[in-house]
């Protein structure tokens, strides 16, 4: 159990890290979309290593289920055969890419530091609610003021969406 | 068992690769790409700090982060097919209308 | 908030894995038949204009990677929204019988808000061809 | 057998069974699906239907099945190879996966998941790459515009389906399949008649989402040729085919399960027996049905015009006699084993039951235009999901504070939706010709 538990972490990591450098560096923007998709579904199956069920299955329907069907819409919706012959990075590569190296080095030595200090407790000792059911009472009491402030969000982005994409209709 | 070190340390590739892009590539598209990457590596470090305190609050704001990310995308991509429909392209260094 | 729901050595929760065999089993069923057939098939190899996009018989016209109309993006952008609303139901739904009236109002708040959105794009006419 | 298998892989060993006997199984079932749709067809337009192959085209599903994996299999030259490739495993393999999480019956389940519903619904709702981008790899105007159509439709519809679902939730209080179904023989109803309108807004949901007629406009071959598979052809396009049947089932399995009572029997609240024995009366039903299944068929196969035929027939017969043989059987056998095996049969009767009325609404119902059809699904079915979801919420809560029998406080929901779906369809003005335009 515990080997199958260590491959699949490996799996998964390599996976998602590896479609995460191959969607960045990608030209073609469709096979970029593919790539973070396959990014996505194998940090879903990393939540679900951390027996995040609920998340795992938010994460497939919103995130891979929704967010990127619409990423994809939008790709087909622009041309794409012009943007495929441009240059794809901009001037400034070298200096980014280096300045996100170096935000990652300092990163890297926090975690580094603390390396060890955190584990993961092996074994709660109360019998416990379902995850599920856990995170709906967490979101219906203590969270409930957040809820409907999401529910504000929504509306703000259904209408500013609209709003933006209608101009080309009319 | 896997130490929360490893998680750690996959969130931060994640989010390198995510910062990456969005600062190194033209095209629009794939920056709002990244950044939802970025907002995926935190929710992986939510996630791993939910099961480490064993409360299901990391999990709760994972949620409202994945609301977020719809919410950004629905308006980021509007921004984008409004620009494209004014000056047919996708790519951020061409996006120059308010240089003075 | 301390609630564990965590009562097991931390591991893919067991139930999980006759899927994952299943996922492998059901990934590997397709690709499996599609290669094996393509060696147990008389190969011909196809030329000409049967390598050409389909228009109804007339050479094809133009690239089909072109633009289409925006109307797919509003669709796809209203699913989203109401795609984070369902989920957002769906604990409700499940605990809705030990919330009671307090679960009712909030949701009611809730889809409240989201209506009157609702009912904007039903005014503008952004729902008509959607 | 128990020293054969260690003993941590034991719990496995049944599950894995049923995910190898699902694979090998689905694909004949679809294809049978297929023979049953172009008989149900025949009949409705009385003609015979398929009768070549094999007695009444029982073989007809196999011999298309082989034509299709031995066809010529053709990649446009300006397709996008890799996903032209990818694009209907991607399809089918989600069609597939949804299966894991169905209780076929109290004991055929590869997993009980605690988010079992939401499982199905993630699963599926991926299959929508395998349309998406295979006609975006095909490069052709048919392929893209179908791909794009069939989306949004999809989307469409997926949202009003799962409003719909929700209403029974309330009721149920589980997302696991199984919790679902033990919920209605817990309050004794199925959930189909406590919320008449979940039900009516999933079976329009789940026709949509399904791409069947009258809703069959990605495919609508008088507009956009095949849609997203005009490219496609031979097995890649078969694979497609599979995935649509499959997803069929799979859509009729979530019905079943949450409006038509699950696995359990029509009448599980009677309890009569048969005098003399522990037998109830109803749990004789299967085994009486297949029996005479078999005796009929056993009558056909003299009257086959060919001697194969006739054989091919007589070995119909035998299997029916045996599946009524071990329905029978199950009458004696531990009460477990019983339930496992008349639940499937039960399951699976009201599967073929909701197909049954798919292709009954197929073959009766004229095509939709598609601004229409997105306009049934944006301005009448969501609203009317909506409030169906909070009059059952008020039900419950009615219910809750005074008391009210659990039939008696959802009757006013029932006639409040139906109000307010009189009042979406008068609302709902004549659609203008002008508004047809698909691209530009």
């Amino acid at each position: 159990m515990q080997t199958l538990n260590q491959a699949l972490f490996i799996f998964f990591a390599v996976l998602a890290v590896a479609s995460a450098i191959l969607m960045v560096t990608r030209r073609n923007i469709v096979h970029g979309a593919v790539f973070l998709i396959t990014t996505l579904l194998s940090t879903a199956g990393i939540f679900l290593l951390l027996e995040a069920e609920f998340l795992f299955i938010v994460q497939v329907i919103l995130y891979v289920g929704g967010i990127m069907v619409l990423f994809v819409f939008v790709i087909m919706l622009v041309n794409l055969d012009v943007s495929m012959r441009q240059v794809q990075f901009n001037r400034q590569w070298f200096v980014a890419g280096a300045l996100a190296l170096v935000l990652a080095a300092q990163f890297l030595f926090a975690i580094w530091a603390g390396r060890g200090a955190l584990r993961l407790p092996a074994m709660a000792d109360e019998i416990s609610p379902k995850n599920t059911e856990a995170v709906a009472d967490a979101l219906f009491s203590h969270y409930m003021l957040p809820f409907e402030i999401a529910s504000i969000l929504l509306l703000v982005a259904m209408i500013g969406a609209v709003v933006m994409a209608k101009r080309r209709v009319g | 068992m896997i130490p929360v070190d490893y998680y750690l340390f996959l969130s931060l590739a994640l989010f390198t690769i995510g910062v990456i892009g969005v600062l190194t590539r033209r095209n629009v598209i794939i920056m709002l790409m990244s950044i939802e990457l970025i907002l995926n590596a935190v929710n992986i470090n939510l996630m791993v700090f939910s099961r480490m305190w064993g409360t299901v609050d990391g999990q709760v704001f994972a949620i409202f982060i994945i609301t977020d990310a719809a919410a950004e995308a629905a308006v980021g991509l509007g921004i984008i097919l409004a620009f494209f429909h004014n000056r047919e392209t996708v790519l951020a260094d061409e996006m120059d209308i308010m240089k003075w | 908030m301390r609630c564990s729901w965590v009562n097991v050595d931390p591991a893919m929760p067991s139930q999980y894995i006759p899927i994952l065999i299943y996922a492998l089993l059901a990934a590997a069923f397709p690709a499996v038949t599609l290669i094996v057939f393509k060696f147990i098939r008389p190969d011909m190899k196809p030329n000409g204009a049967k390598l050409e996009p389909y228009e109804c018989g007339v050479p094809p016209e133009g690239n089909a990677r072109g633009r289409y109309s925006v109307r797919f993006y509003m669709v796809a952008i209203l699913f989203v929204i109401f795609d984070v609303e369902t989920i957002f139901l769906f604990p409700w739904a499940i605990k809705y019988g030990q919330l009671g009236v307090y679960g009712l109002v909030t949701m009611l708040v809730f889809l409240g808000i989201l209506l009157i959105g609702y009912v904007w794009l039903y005014r503008k006419g952004a729902l008509d061809w959607v | 057998m128990g020293h054969l298998i260690p003993p941590s892989i034991m719990p496995y060993v049944l599950p894995v069974l049923y995910a190898v006997v699902i694979v090998a199984v689905l694909p004949l079932l679809a294809g049978y699906i297929v023979l049953m749709e172009r008989k149900v067809m025949a009949d409705m337009q009385a003609r015979l239907g398929p009768m070549r192959v094999g007695p009444h085209g029982l073989l007809q599903p196999i011999a298309d099945a082989v034509k299709l994996l031995l066809k010529e299999d053709i990649i446009p030259d300006k397709a996008d190879r890799l996903m032209f490739w990818f694009a209907p495993l991607v399809s089918v393999t989600m069609a597939l996966l949804a299966y894991s999480a169905l209780a076929i019956g109290p004991a055929f389940q590869i997993a009980d998941l605690n988010i079992g519903l939401l499982f199905i619904l993630a699963v599926s709702s991926l299959g929508i790459y395998g349309i998406v981008l295979g006609g975006w790899a095909s490069n052709s105007h048919y392929s893209l515009l179908g791909a794009l159509r069939s989306a949004a439709q999809l989307v469409s519809y997926e949202t009003a389906a799962g409003l719909g679902l929700i209403s029974v939730l309330l009721l149920a209080g589980s997302l696991s399949m199984k919790d679902i179904v033990q919920a209605q023989s817990d309050q004794g109803v199925w959930f189909g008649f406590s919320v008449p309108f979940g039900f009516f807004i999933y079976l329009v949901g789940s026709i949509a989402e399904t791409n069947r007629a009258p809703c069959d406009l990605p495919e609508a071959e008088s507009e956009l040729v095949a849609g997203y598979m005009t490219e496609y052809s031979g097995f890649r396009w078969s694979l497609y085919f599979l995935a649509e049947y499959a997803n069929m089932i799979i859509v009729a399995g979530i019905a079943t399960t949450l409006f038509l009572g699950g696995w359990l029997r029509p009448g599980a609240r009677y309890h009569e027996h048969i005098p003399g024995t522990g037998i109830e009366w109803l749990d004789a039903l299967p085994a009486l049905l297949t029996l005479g299944v078999a005796l009929y068929s056993l009558k056909l196969a003299p009257q086959q015009p060919v001697k194969i035929q006739k054989i091919v027939m007589g070995l119909v017969a035998v299997l029916c006699l045996g599946i009524a043989g071990i329905l029978a059987g199950a009458l004696f056998a531990p009460a477990g084993v019983m339930q496992g095996i008349h639940g499937a049969f039960w399951f699976m009767a009201k599967v073929f039951a909701y197909i049954y009325a798919f292709l009954w609404i197929r073959f009766t119902f004229p095509r939709y235009r598609f601004d229409q059809l997105m306009r049934l699904g944006w301005r009448f079915l969501i609203p009317l999901a909506l409030v169906n979801v909070i009059g059952v919420g008020v039900a419950i809560v009615l219910r809750q504070q005074f008391a009210w029998g659990p039939i008696v406080s959802l009757i006013p929901t029932t006639l409040a939706t139906l109000g307010v779906a009189m009042l979406l369809a008068k609302d709902d003005a004549p659609v203008s010709e002008a508004q047809t335009a698909d691209g530009e």
